[in-house]
């Protein structure tokens, strides 16, 4: 074998590379979020970047896609998805003199029995939890009293995402001291934007929900549109997605551009954190609610300061994905979560 | 009842599209030619008009925008369809090659442009949805029907119902339409009656492209707020109704309407009171809508009524 | 010699050749887009498709016979039902349902040893692969039903029941996929292992590719031998071809469409099988309501391979070739699905190959008789023939034109 | 002189072939002028030419002496021209009306007027005698019937020149009759016509003149009152022919197909398509069943050959009730069966020559070997068909059946039937469309079959053949068989009658 035949356009070298999950880099969601921090830190800096697609969506693509892409000239790999967990775990010695940024997992093996992260990479997770929390919050404490979450799988992050946002909700209702808050929870089976979801939104914004957190991509673009029909309300996911309908309300952000951004930066200082698993919650800003854009009626700007101190000072304990099976399993006292399976 | 109006606005998302695709497909094989590329050209129609109105909802809205993206998802399936009929009727080419090539280019091709023309090159193509019509003056305030045809409707809606008249009228009340379907069933017959059979042919599989472009749209406005490259394999479905329908404008009406039904209720089981309690897990509502078709299809499809000489080339000379 | 004529005489040199010419067509369009793309790199980006799989040494090239495996079974599934007279448009049902029933007994039937579970992990996804097509098969000869609507129906209910069925029964929580399979489920290297990687370092940078592909290879010659050397093909594809007349030959011809079905769905589980058992870093099934693509992409397999078995075999390693070249060409500044749309063109232009089939026989046929009156000719005028055969060519093509008049008169019309 | 139509030394080539070499065909007006030629002396592609459907590569055609050029249908039809294909060219879901307006529709407003459409059908249809239901789809009337739908979509669009293109050979002989009145009648009015058939009977019956072609040249052309048949048909087929089948008596052996009160039911109505029928056919005779067109003959076929179940009694062949049995079973007994449509029952169309010979054998240890074809051994077999039987065809054994002509394809079907070496040979309307040779050359197979010993049961709609060739005629009539007849005591009249039910006989089975 050996790979090793001139390049034919040799100047061509991309520095940043990021692999995409399978989907694209506009998917309203990690791929994109973390794409639009890598554009913004190399624009800024004058670096080359490019991103990669894998074949499919295997250990084995991955790692072919992360070949391209050294071979391409990456110094710096970026990776988001947990998908990538297991091939960055293989990739990390395989390629010694390349940096890999993991968003969204720590790498391991496949059969979880060893998590081992070297010198050359990082993890970085966020704290959805959080980010969910303060969206169900706020919006009880906006007066909404009819909820629904629509994730698009029942991977670890949405999961995490809705269980935030069901004790939010539930913190909110217990605050104001009311009962009888009603909480629809879904997952809708992908990540795309289909009639199917639509409909399911459209039901529940005319069976009397008011607004539904769309937790998973171009879910929301269904979401919204049924939304929109109903004049009801969404609440975005991810990034800030005020911008695509004014039916969102506010969206639960997880800060993927500020991390990527701050490795990278941290990277190029020599101060990479190498080795390390970061957790991004509250405390590093890694989740919040984007409060300029928002469009609450009373929830204010000094409510959320309020709630989000609290976060960064560990007052709130939340049950993560681990912690309970499913949401029916989420302790909650104020209010009634019903589980559509 | 206002679940009633919701199931039935619903129903109208799903069959209206299906309705007008399906509609298409029966021209082309009333004419004798199989189109299974329905799925590329709602993808080629949705992608021109879908663009359009991202590039101008800043200068223009509503009804007008909208009837502007029509007429370009009309042109555009028209044009895109040429390529199908060029294979099907001048080279005599083998149907079911152009049509999957078509069906491979039509995605490919929507995200290659969109990803060279947009900015960061990114391949969804937003759009504001400003063309839902809250009530129609009047008719919206009839009880019982305003509520179901009238209120929260899109133009389309009414687009598709007035297409689906049309079809009737044109297929069974005028020339073209039965020198199209002698062209289908017996093409040396029409020949021999001074028919042009290729001409008509060429009508046949543009009218299905024409459709299937708009129905692309229609299918992508109620329902979301970007558009993918992908209309959810809503072509493939539209074929399957206008068999399910026998070639027969009705009898597709009656397939859409069913099919789009099935899905509604698949899709909002969980607030019509009987289904929410039943604690079956989604997966299988989801399959409800396809279990029901093929039980109903296994029951009504003793006599086919397949267009005769659908799918083969015709050649003057042959016998 | 004689045999070598005969060979190019034949038709199915003939045809092949009416593919490679399509091929290359569909290649001359694609360096169009590239260039109007990206002018600056398509000349680059050119070599680097027709370099396909060779780009990255050995290991590409396994990794192209890697997505050939699942590939040439779909193409099969769809070519060997279009023989005998059947459009399946459902291998995507068929194949995830048989990818769900070899992750399974991946999973779960860990009691067996290793050459045993992997086999009848691959047993069973052909098994309920087959079971699939079973419904539209029966549903076509015993209730008229349309096989293209059936099997459409069917992929989407195959793919709700596959994703549901691993949910509760091997489903991998934490990443929302299907379990990895029992080590003794998965594919052996078949020796290709020791062909099929690159140097990285000092450790081997291996191939996915697996014994998946001998079994592809194998299904493939077993299927053109039945097809056509076997009564039991002698049936299918009398019924295929004439159900009445099938009939009246005392053929069972309702329990032909069924069986052809079966068969069909049987490649196409298979396919799946094959895909999700090989290897550790593989695939695993992703609960989402997306039909398999696989099972859409036999369709152009087989149709480049014109329903042969033998020629799907290549149809299938060249898409896979060319799609792996397409995945190179992200090295420079070009858009991936520019590949799926030279794919598309070149299957289009393969729609034509009875024109350009025609044309070919009449160039062979010419330069035969050419090489008859030359053959007296000295040996320096070779090149002077060689010139006259190029001209044949132009007048061969006039002479298609006549022939065509009577269709060209109608176009010209329209056109 | 008084031509209308004149076509002046025309060649028509084909890939391979000249379908008309040098032809000249002079049309008087006011005159039936047939046109007489073997199977695939180039008739219908003469006919196909004047009508615009072909283009010749030389010749001329003028209309009353004027140069015309007739590039396709519709200028034939603005010369006057018409044609009754030889294959009927109507849509089969269409109805009557529809099929005659289609390509001349008169449109108000774009969309069609049919009333006024049909108001005229009725007119032409009474003046010329043509009885036609105007809203019947075609799919369901007879074949007379269409024919009249044929010659209406003529009458309708004003032709002045008719051309009719075998239009007897899928006719009844009343149907027949019937149409030479309306042949003549159009003469009266004053209409050209140019006849095609392979009967010259007819020609006899109706034509003044003939023009006679040979494997696509020109022969000569004759008037009709004063030359005999044998001299037209030495013309034809370039040698004499035989008219009378050569027979010796029969000699009938035991009882070979006994048909016990088989009643089948009818697939469009709750009459019975065949009724509680009973009869035998014994070793060494042929049987014939007559009778018109839809009297239940095709049902009792399939019932007879397995391919339709049916509804009560009981069919045995040589002793054995293979009333249970499946067509396959049915044909290891030792039942061979000539079918009514070749191309759809008969042939695999895209299989080759051998792959068609084959197609009741193949599963024999003379063809198979553990479930492997040979083909060897098949080729081998068909090259012996192809010799036994001058069975013609372009490339020999592996010609694609497709491509072969419809007498050829009759004859592999007739030679695999045969040669299968049957108890019973259950042969329908095998003669259908063919020249006089091919017909002689089937008729002496079917006798030498019987004379061999075996049982023959003919299906026929032709007396000709019916009263040539059958030693017993048993007349069908709705699906019951109402006669059994000797054909040597009685006469064409008679046997006439009682297909139209208008007589019966008791009838023991
Ligand atoms: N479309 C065609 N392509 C190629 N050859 C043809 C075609 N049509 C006719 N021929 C050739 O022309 C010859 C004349 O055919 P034609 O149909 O005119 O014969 P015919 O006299 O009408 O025979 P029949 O009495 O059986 O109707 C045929 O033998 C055939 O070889
Ligand atoms: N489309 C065609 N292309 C090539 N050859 C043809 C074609 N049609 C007919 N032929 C050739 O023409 C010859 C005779 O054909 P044709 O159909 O005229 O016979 P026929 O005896 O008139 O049949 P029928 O009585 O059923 O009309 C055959 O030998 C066949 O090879
Ligand atoms: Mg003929
Ligand atoms: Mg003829």
């Amino acid at each position: 074998g050996g790979g090793g035949e001139k390049e034919p356009v040799a100047e061509d070298t991309y520095e940043i590379a990021m692999i995409t999950d399978i989907g694209s880099i506009d998917d309203k969601s990690f791929n994109q979020g973390t794409w639009e921090g890598i554009v913004a830190y190399t624009e800024e800096n004058n670096i080359t970047h490019k991103y990669y697609k894998p074949t499919e969506q295997s250990t084995d693509a991955y790692l072919a896609a992360i070949q391209l892409a050294v071979e391409g000239g990456a110094k710096v790999i970026v990776t988001p998805g947990f998908l990538f967990e297991e091939p960055i775990f293989l990739a990390q010695d395989l390629y010694e003199d390349v940096t890999f940024i993991l968003i969204d997992g720590n790498p391991h093996n496949a059969d979880y029995s060893e998590f081992r992260t070297e010198k050359n990479a990082v993890g970085i997770v966020f704290a959805e939890e959080q980010s969910g929390y303060l969206a169900g919050y706020a919006a009880v404490k906006d007066g909404y009293t009819k909820l629904g979450f629509m994730g698009g799988m029942a991977v670890p992050a949405v999961v995490r995402y809705g269980y935030g946002f069901v004790q939010g909700a539930d913190a909110a209702a217990a605050e104001l001291g009311i009962n009888g808050i009603d909480i629809k929870y879904h997952y809708t089976g992908n990540f795309d934007a289909t009639p199917e979801t639509q409909t399911l939104a459209a039901s529940w914004y005319a069976e009397g929900t008011e607004v539904i957190f769309a937790c998973g991509g171009a879910v929301g673009n269904s979401v919204m549109s049924a939304a929109e029909a109903a004049s009801a309300k969404v609440i975005g996911v991810d990034v800030d997605q005020s911008s695509e309908s004014p039916t969102v309300i506010t969206s639960a952000m997880k800060g993927l551009g500020a991390a990527v951004q701050s490795a990278l930066g941290e990277y190029y200082n020599g101060t990479f954190p190498g080795g390390e698993s970061l957790i991004y919650a509250a405390d590093m800003d890694g989740v919040k609610l984007p409060m300029e854009s928002s469009k609450f009626n009373t929830f204010s700007q000094a409510d959320y300061d309020a709630v989000f101190a609290k976060l960064v000072a560990g007052e709130i304990k939340l049950q993560k994905d681990t912690d309970a099976e499913d949401v029916t399993k989420v302790t909650v006292t104020k209010s009634k979560v019903t589980l559509v399976e | 009842m206002s679940l009633v109006f919701l199931v039935f606005q619903q129903t109208m998302f799903f069959s209206i599209p299906l309705l007008i695709v399906a509609l298409g497909g029966l021209f082309t094989e009333r004419s004798g030619v199989t189109n299974i590329a329905l799925d590329g050209m709602m993808i080629m129609g949705a992608f021109t008009s879908i663009f359009f109105i991202n590039q101008m909802q800043d200068t223009m809205s509503g009804q007008t925008l909208l009837i502007i993206a029509i007429l370009i998802s009309v042109v555009t399936g028209m044009v895109f369809s040429l390529f199908h009929a060029y294979a099907a009727v001048n080279l005599k080419a083998d149907q079911i090659i152009s049509g999957t090539a078509l069906n491979m280019f039509a995605p490919a091709f929507a995200i290659f442009i969109a990803r060279m023309i947009q900015t960061n090159g990114v391949q969804q193509i937003n759009f504001n949805n400003t063309f839902r019509i809250g009530s129609v003056p009047f008719l919206g305030d009839i009880p019982v029907l305003g509520g179901l045809f009238f209120r929260n409707a899109y133009i389309t809606t009414y687009i598709g119902f007035a297409i689906l008249v049309l079809s009737v009228i044109i297929l069974y009340k005028t020339k073209f339409g039965l020198r199209l379907r002698a062209c289908g069933e017996h093409p040396h017959a029409a020949d021999s009656v001074g028919i042009n059979v290729y001409r008509m042919r060429y009508a046949g599989v543009i009218i299905s492209g024409g459709l299937a472009g708009l129905g692309g749209l229609v299918f992508v406005v109620p329902t979301s707020t970007n558009f993918n490259a992908t209309v959810s394999g809503y072509g493939f479905l539209a074929l399957a109704v206008m068999i399910f329908g026998q070639w027969k404008p009705l009898r597709v009406l009656f397939a859409a309407f069913f099919f789009g039904f099935m899905k509604t209720i698949a899709s909002a089981y969980s607030v019509i009171p009987i289904l929410s309690t039943a604690a079956i897990p989604s997966d299988v509502y989801k399959m409800v809508p396809f279990i029901a078709t093929l039980i109903v299809l296994a029951f009504s499809s003793k006599k086919s009524q397949a267009p005769k000489a659908v799918g083969v080339p015709y050649d003057k000379g042959s016998r | 010699m004689n045999r070598l004529k005969n060979l190019i005489m034949s038709d199915g040199f003939n045809h092949a050749s009416a593919s490679v010419f399509s091929i290359l067509i569909g290649l001359v369009f694609g360096f169009i887009i590239l260039l109007i793309s990206n002018p600056a790199q398509a000349v680059d980006g050119f070599i680097i498709i027709l370099k396909g799989g060779f780009s990255t040494g050995a290991k590409g090239m396994g990794q192209v016979l890697y997505f050939a495996t699942p590939l040439i079974l779909t193409g099969l599934s769809v070519g060997f039902a279009f023989k005998t007279g059947l459009f399946n448009i459902g291998a995507p049902g068929q194949f995830i349902m048989g990818a769900f029933a070899a992750v399974y007994i991946g999973v779960k039937w860990t009691f067996l040893p290793a050459p045993w579970h992997w086999i009848a992990a691959l047993l069973g996804a052909a098994v309920i692969g087959g079971l699939w097509a079973l419904i539209p098969g029966l549903l076509k000869a015993y209730m008229n039903v349309h096989e293209v609507i059936a099997t459409i129906m069917m992929n989407y209910i195959g793919m709700y029941l596959a994703n549901h069925m691993v949910k509760v029964t091997v489903y991998d929580s934490k990443k929302a996929l299907s379990m990895n399979v029992a080590d003794s489920a998965v594919l052996p290297k078949g020796g290709l292992d020791y062909v099929f990687y690159n140097h990285l370092g000092n450790t081997k940078d291996m191939s996915t590719v697996n014994c998946g592909i001998w079994i592809a290879l194998l299904i493939a010659v077993v299927i053109y031998i039945v097809l056509n050397k076997t009564t039991f093909g002698y049936e299918l594809k009398a019924c295929g071809y004439n159900q009445n007349a099938s009939k009246y030959a005392g053929i069972n011809e309702k329990r032909n469409v069924v069986l052809s079905m079966v068969i069909a769905g049987m490649l196409a589980g298979l396919g799946g099988g094959l895909l999700y058992l090989s290897g550790a870093n593989g695939r695993r099934i992703k609960v989402v309501d997306v039909l398999a693509v696989e099972g859409f992409n036999g369709i152009p397999a087989a149709l480049l391979g014109l329903s042969n078995p033998l020629g799907i075999i290549f149809s299938a390693i060249f898409i896979s070739y060319i799609t792996q070249g397409g995945n190179y060409l992200q090295r420079l500044n070009f858009v991936p699905e520019v590949i799926d749309i030279i794919i598309a063109c070149i299957i289009y232009f393969s729609a034509f190959s009875l024109i350009i089939r025609n044309l070919i026989s009449r160039i062979l046929k010419s330069r035969r008789e050419k090489a008859r009156t030359d053959e007296a000719v000295p040996a320096e005028a070779q090149t002077v023939a060689e010139a006259e055969a190029t001209v044949d060519i132009v007048t061969a093509a006039d002479t298609e034109a006549t022939a065509q008049t009577e269709v060209k008169e109608e176009g010209s019309e329209l056109l | 002189m008084d031509y209308i139509i004149e076509m002046l030394h025309i060649t028509k080539e084909f890939p391979g072939i000249i379908a008309n070499d040098d032809i000249t065909l002079q049309l008087k007006k006011g005159e039936i002028h047939a046109l007489l030629g073997e199977n695939g002396a180039g008739k219908s592609t003469l006919m196909s030419v004047l009508f615009g459907m072909y283009q010749p590569e030389k010749g001329v055609i003028k209309k009353e002496g004027q140069e015309v050029k007739i590039n396709n249908p519709n200028d034939a039809n603005e010369l006057g021209i018409g044609m009754v294909h030889q294959h009927f060219k109507l849509v089969h879901n269409f109805t009557v009306l529809q099929n005659i307006i289609l390509g001349v529709e008169t449109t108000k407003n774009g969309f069609l007027k049919m009333d006024a459409a049909r108001e005229r059908v009725m007119e032409l249809s009474n003046q010329y005698g043509l009885k036609v239901n105007p809203d019947a789809l075609i799919e369901d009337i007879t074949v007379g019937m269409q024919q009249r739908v044929e010659i209406l979509k003529m009458l309708y669009r004003e032709n002045e020149i008719l051309i009719f293109d075998e239009p007897t050979a899928v006719l009844t002989p009343q149907e027949i009759e019937e149409l030479m009145k309306i042949m003549k009648g159009l003469r009266e009015e004053g209409k050209s016509i140019l006849f095609i058939t392979h009967k010259l009977n007819e020609i006899k019956a109706v034509a003044d003149r003939c023009t006679v072609l040979r494997k696509g040249k020109y022969i000569g052309t004759v008037d009709v009152a004063s030359t005999s048949k044998e001299e037209m048909s030495e013309m034809m087929v370039g040698r004499k022919v035989n008219f009378a089948v050569d027979k010796k008596d029969a000699v009938p052996g035991p009882i070979d197909l006994e048909v016990r009160d088989v009643t089948v039911s009818s697939k469009h109505s709750s009459k019975k398509a065949v009724n509680h029928v009973s009869f035998t056919v014994r070793k060494g005779e042929i049987v014939c069943i007559a009778g018109i067109d839809g009297n239940g003959q095709s049902e009792l076929v399939y019932a007879l050959t397995g391919l339709t179940p049916i509804e009560s009694g009981q069919i045995l062949l040589n002793g054995k009730d293979i009333t249970k049995m499946n067509v396959r079973s049915r044909n290891l007994q030792g039942m061979s069966h000539i079918p009514e449509d070749r191309h759809k029952d008969g042939l695999i169309l895209d299989y080759t020559l051998t792959e068609n010979m084959i197609l009741k054998k193949y599963f024999t240890p003379e063809f198979q070997n553990k479930g492997f074809l040979k083909f060897d051994a098949a080729s081998r077999y068909t090259k012996k068909l192809i010799e036994k039987f001058d069975i013609r065809s372009g490339q020999g054994e592996r010609t694609q059946v497709r491509s072969m002509s419809g007498g050829n394809q009759q004859k592999a079907i007739v030679a695999r039937e045969i040669d299968l070496d049957p108890e019973i040979l259950i042969a329908v309307q095998p003669t259908r469309g063919l020249d006089v040779g091919a017909i002689e050359y089937i008729h002496q197979q079917l006798v030498a079959q019987r004379d061999e010993g075996k049982a023959v049961l003919l299906i026929s709609l032709e007396l000709d053949e019916v009263m040539n060739v059958s030693d017993r005629i048993l007349v069908i009539y709705e699906g019951e068989i109402v006669a059994d007849l000797d054909p040597k005591e009685i006469t064409v009249q008679e046997l006439g009658l009682y297909m139209s039910g208008s007589k019966r006989s008791e009838v023991t089975a």
